[in-house]
């Protein structure tokens, strides 16, 4: 298959399905209104400017915090696999920190560091570490020992071995990971911007439920949705470029 | 000198003096726990009895100047690099520039592989990846030279080219070489001593030293009659050992 | 992670965040928000003994453990369908994508319209949010076999639904596993968050009417029940992957 | 034997201004009226509006969710009344920390204030407030949050002032606060601030039972008046309020007068802050 | 009949007839084609030029009785599952219950890996996996048996027992075996006919067929005047090629 027909069969899905959507649905309806109606509420956000300063808001928030989540993702999770020790110590506090709902953590973020910022990457990175962690972790334990012995016998410096066997072997899980990780990242920033009106997508998205605009609510999710192919785009870009620079090393 | 074990007893009552200098082969049936002892002597696992002495003291991880060739060459080699950065590896932090380039293409050289030099390993065929498994080994100068099965995978004839250059290197610099082989000629043409093991737990069922000279040749000192004899020997004890 | 229960040391780090909590909590004067240990175990006890916080996270359990199921059922075939055919992958990437990033509580509204305040808007949303680790993780998983793999199979002559079963799912396995893991918090996570909005019972809803009647040390006790619930489901699939699959913990 | 009671799905949130529902359930009076009522309860209205006509006929709200929803061209209607704020009982306060510098509305200037609802009763009462005060409403910076965490957030200085209503405003008063008055007479004395909605179409095909309905809220809000222990007890059953607080929590004014005139005080204070850009006053969002 | 390549030539100009029931061995040097020349024939790769049959067809994919022992072992058995589960990986479909372990236990006991039937294949040594992976092919009972330098990691002693074991099971069965070796005792032992590669592109540089009887017998038939004859003849060719 060649780029353009690649293009042509991927989009063929979404675009059918809206198509149906758009010939049957009802104009009027309160709940699932086709969209048609979703781009003329979009045109009026846009007018407004609404749209684009809320994008820009939750683009900003997503990329800071994944990029914290990343690092802190990757430090963890290749402590913990590298270390027994380690992970069996802090393993149930970890999981414990996992089951914590996002939206119960967001008014006690509130009371300690504000609504600002702060509070954005706090618990957006809170809430997206973990799927960096887990993949890390797995890709730290399944290195070959008889790799990790390489690094021993040719007596590399700890820094080496980091550099030439630990980071090349998981950097595969590190973009697994971040490729989870992106999304929920989206999603968990849109749920702070809902519940501490923040400013950004969410929280046009709340005013558009609180206000029963359904085209409108529509129009904010398609722009989530792309916002969505946007990242993956990205990752998927980063991901081939890594591939070529570590040559089989990406299986 | 040591003992090690696993979740059951894998060598037991080792007791052995490796003297420097000294090329010391290991033969034996598969599963008799080569693979185990040379992991021990290379700081790859502790024994659980005993100890491991180099140069008068006790280690953990491996010592300055020793170095294992892995029998799985596969895994050994980073598929991220090229030939010559999986060479480069052990020494690019200790030499740079030319001397570096210089180093990398004597190793390359010394198994043959200067023409797949840009070549990353998946591309290479079994008997040269384990080939560049040696030359980074080889890049390093090591002093004790831990070798598991090295040239299984190779045709008889870069095989006895590399049997030469090793001893060669190992004349002229005087490193100490524990080379485990299941060829009973590779054994004693190579080695100035061999030891067999055998069992389950495995010991040292015996030992020979061929009174071979410090040169050797590949024609010549295997039409001796020393040559001869130790290899006869070596063959009896084995089919012993076995039975 | 795989933690091993008997061992006291992985205790020691919550016991000293505790008492260091119980300290900060005793120090502190006047009223506060913010109880302390004591008192949330004190009231975790007493809902516990009342029955209330047993059904409730029973409910959560029950919603987020068929979520799971469903996201297994589906996420695993799908992802390993789209790791295997290239045709398949490219048709549907670019709608997984588009879909990915929805948040289910935008979508709340949405189910709770199909199916109203109950269950079934629990398990659609929390299967919906969930279901996507699971998806990347078999696709990924397919996708990083070892061809050597491959070729075992067809050099076997396998037959298409053994070697799924026998050879390709379980190299996949450890990938899957993450996948699986990940999707099995989510489950639980956004359990209690569609309880909070869209399915009045569970944890999420206690927390919420918790909250709601002032009573500080009932939301942590609330709190605390759902992340020891996670802690706990978490060990019970470590310990269940360990025995129900001995030989893919195993070696690898 | 009584004739087969209609049947009512309601939804409405845990709060004290909703005890006559509780009440008239408990107590027997939808049943008198000859309702069968079912009562679900759920954290946030807004969405109850796509259940409505579904999974409900009828739900708790308050008038400027029935505006909303009519500018969208929902059928729902208001049906009653609930609660609704004057003088003589106050549910609303404006309040600041005991120490705070703010001494009055212009002080809000560049401040943040919590809010339970960005564009709700509440909010639009204050924005409306300030602007009869002066002040421009855009200069305020307004941060939702939950009623439960607003002492908190005063207290710790995360925001100057906090629109709270009771039994949260007594309790935050506990913890010292300086009230800057009640935005809600603002907009009306007395003035809706609860009500209770239905899908159009229901309404207009059960006028009887939308009657009986009020008529048993009515009945409700009369055995209140004279059983306050009683109707406490109702109270702390279904707010699971701790029995303290339901004994002391001071009960709002309950009404079930409802019509069109009420709403229009909203319309008109929400086009006035800017919440809705309608212009068209009268909706008929009441069924009368 | 076949020429192979993958971004630059591997082989070229192959033109190979195996006959049914063949014993055929291939030597050459290291990197001259011979895994990849296997792989083409066990319908893993496809020529770029040319075609290979198998019973008259041209085919994609292993053709059905067609089984491939390949070289790296570690990567070809499934970690997750013990020795006796890998053995019965390709045949527990057609059979089950008493005939399956029966099946299997065969197969443990031509490679002598009986002891280890429960162990995990992590835990055996590296000659140990091999011999498991040739007792998975075997337990297929195949018709034509594919296999690259599988006795490259085992003793003498436990390889001289698997070749006999080899000849009599091809004897038997009238199997078709194509086997890759460095050994060139082995490959003229073992051979009805032994293929010479060699060369870049690998090419067939050189064919022999030892005069041996059909039953051997590793002491007798090494003396053999045939035996000696043929391996110094491949000897030679093999120099000869490699110059
Ligand atoms: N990781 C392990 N855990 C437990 N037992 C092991 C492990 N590795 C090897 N063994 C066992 O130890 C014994 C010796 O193994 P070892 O690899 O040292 O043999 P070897 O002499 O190198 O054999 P070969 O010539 O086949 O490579 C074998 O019986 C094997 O089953
Ligand atoms: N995947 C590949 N892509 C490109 N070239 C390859 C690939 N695999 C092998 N080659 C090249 O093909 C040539 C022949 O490789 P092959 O593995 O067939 O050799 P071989 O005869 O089996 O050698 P050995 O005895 O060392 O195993 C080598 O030069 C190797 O570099
Ligand atoms: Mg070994
Ligand atoms: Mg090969």
């Amino acid at each position: 298959m060649n780029k353009m027909s690649r293009g042509l069969l991927s989009l063929a899905t979404p675009i059918a399905l809206l198509g149906v959507w758009g010939a049957l649905g009802d104009p009027a309806s309160p709940v699932a209104p086709p969209p048609q109606t979703w781009l003329t509420q979009a045109a009026v956000m846009l007018a407004a400017g609404d749209l684009q300063l809320a994008v820009l808001a939750t683009l900003k928030t997503v990329l800071l915090s994944t990029l914290v989540a990343g690092m802190a993702g990757t430090v963890m999770g290749a402590t913990l696999g590298a270390r027994r020790a380690v992970s069996d110590t802090v393993a149930p506090t970890l999981e414990f920190l996992r089951s914590i709902p996002p939206p119960t953590i967001v008014p006690v973020a509130m009371l300690l560091i504000g609504a600002g910022t702060g509070l954005d990457i706090t618990v957006v990175a809170l809430a997206t570490v973990w799927p960096v962690m887990l993949n890390v972790l797995q890709a730290t334990r399944s290195i070959h020992p008889t790799l990790i012995s390489t690094g021993h016998t040719l007596r590399l410096s700890p820094w080496s071995r980091v550099r030439n066997i630990y980071v090349p072997c998981i950097l595969p899980g590190v973009i697994a990971g971040l490729r989870v990780a992106a999304p929920l990242a989206i999603i968990v920033a849109l749920l702070v911007e809902m519940l501490a009106t923040r400013p950004g997508i969410g929280r046009l998205l709340l005013t558009a439920q609180r206000d029963f605009d359904a085209p409108g609510v529509f129009a904010l999710l398609l722009t989530v949705g792309l916002i969505g192919v946007a990242v993956n785009g990205a990752f998927e870009w980063l991901e081939r470029s890594a591939a070529r620079r570590l040559p089989n090393a990406m299986r | 000198m040591t003992s090690a074990s696993g979740e059951k007893t894998i060598l037991q009552g080792i007791d052995l003096n490796i003297g420097r200098g000294e090329f010391l082969c290991m033969v034996g049936g598969s599963g008799t726990g080569k693979t185990t002892l040379l992991r021990a002597l290379g700081g790859f696992c502790a024994p659980t009895g005993g100890a491991v002495f180099y140069e008068g003291a006790a280690f953990s991880g491996p010592p300055a100047g020793v170095v294992t060739v892995f029998q799985d060459y596969g895994n050994a080699l980073l598929p991220w690099r090229t030939v010559r950065g999986n060479v480069a590896l052990g020494i690019e932090e200790q030499v740079s520039g030319a001397a570096l380039d210089d180093r990398i293409d004597a190793a390359l050289a010394m198994v043959g592989l200067q023409q797949a030099a840009r070549e990353y390993p998946a591309k290479l065929s079994g008997g040269m990846q384990q080939r560049l498994q040696i030359a980074r080994a080889l890049a390093l100068q090591p002093k004790v030279l831990l070798m598991d099965e090295p040239f299984g995978a190779l045709d008889a004839m870069t095989k006895a080219k590399l049997q030469d250059q090793l001893r060669h290197i190992q004349a002229s610099t005087g490193a100490t070489i524990v080379f485990i082989t299941h060829d009973v000629d590779e054994a004693v043409y190579l080695g100035d001593r061999v030891i067999l093991l055998a069992g389950s737990p495995g010991r040292i069922a015996s030992e020979l030293r061929p009174a071979l000279p410090a040169t050797r040749d590949q024609i010549s000192t295997k039409e001796m009659p020393e040559y001869l004899h130790a290899r006869h020997e070596l063959l009896e004890r084995l089919h012993g050992a076995a039975r | 992670m795989t933690p091993r229960l008997p061992q006291t040391r992985q205790w020691l780090l919550p016991a000293a965040l505790l008492v260091a909590w119980q300290l900060a909590a005793t120090a502190q004067e006047g009223p506060s928000i913010l109880p302390s240990p004591v008192e949330i175990g004190q009231t975790l006890l007493e809902t516990l003994v009342s029955g209330r916080l047993p059904a409730d996270a029973l409910h959560t359990f029950a919603a987020a453990i068929a979520s799971w199921v469903i996201c297994l059922l589906i996420g695993i075939p799908l992802g390993m369908a789209l790791g295997s055919a290239e045709r398949l992958r490219v048709a549907l990437s670019l709608f997984i994508e588009l879909l990915r990033p929805l948040p289910a509580v935008a979508l709340i509204p949405l189910a709770i319209l199909v199916f109203g305040f109950s269950w079934q808007t629990e398990i659609t949303v929390t299967v919906f949010a969930s279901v996507w680790p699971l998806i990347l993780a078999s696709r990924s998983g397919i996708e990083r076999l070892h061809p050597r793999i491959l070729e075992v199979v067809s050099t076997l002559h396998l037959r298409r639904w053994h070697a799924l079963r026998c050879v390709i799912t379980p190299a996949a396995f450890r990938q899957i596993l993450v996948g699986a893991k990940l999707s099995f918090s989510l489950c639980l996570v956004v359990s209690v968050v569609a309880e909070m909005v869209g399915n009045p019972a569970g944890l999420g809803w206690g927390l919420v009417s918790a909250q709601e009647a002032m009573r500080a040390s009932e939301t942590f006790a609330y709190l605390f029940a759902i992340g020891i619930l996670g802690v706990c489901a978490n060990c019970a699939l470590d310990f269940a992957v360990k025995h129900l699959f001995p030989g893919l913990a195993q070696g690898n | 034997q009584t004739p087969a009671r209609t049947k009512v799905r309601v939804a409405s949130v845990v709060s004290a201004a909703w005890l006559p529902l509780w009440i008239a359930k408990d107590k027997g009076m939808f049943e008198a009226h000859g309702l069968d009522v079912d009562i679900t309860t759920v954290q946030n209205v807004s969405t109850v509006v796509g259940a409505l006509g579904r999974q409900f006929e009828v739900s708790g709200c308050t008038p400027i969710d029935i505006i909303k929803a009519r500018l969208r061209k929902l059928d729902v209607v208001g049906i009653a009344g609930n609660t609704q704020e004057l003088t003589a009982n106050q549910q609303m306060r404006l309040v600041t920390r005991a120490d705070s510098p703010i001494r009055d509305l212009a002080d809000l200037k560049g401040q943040v204030v919590a809010t339970p609802s960005l564009n709700g009763v509440i909010h639009i009462a204050t924005l409306n407030a300030l602007r009869q005060r002066g002040v421009d409403p855009k200069a305020v910076r307004f941060q939702e949050m939950a009623f439960a965490n607003m002492g908190d957030q005063l207290a710790a200085g995360r925001v100057a002032a906090a629109e709270i209503v009771e039994p949260y405003a007594s309790a935050s008063m506990k913890v010292g606060v300086r009230t800057l008055g009640n935005p809600m007479l603002g907009v009306a004395d007395p003035v809706i601030l609860t009500c209770w909605m239905a899908s159009g179409q229901w309404a207009r095909d059960n006028r009887g039972a939308v009657a009986a309905w009020r008529a048993a809220l009515n009945d409700a809000i009369q055995y209140i008046q004279k059983n306050d222990q009683a109707s406490r007890a109702v109270l702390a059953k279904w707010t699971r309020l701790p029995d303290a607080v339901a004994a002391s929590v001071h009960l709002p004014a309950y009404t079930t007068r409802l019509g069109d005139a009420e709403i229009d005080t909203w319309i008109q204070t929400a086009v006035a802050v800017g919440a809705i850009n309608e212009k068209a006053s009268a909706i008929g969002a009441s069924l009368n």
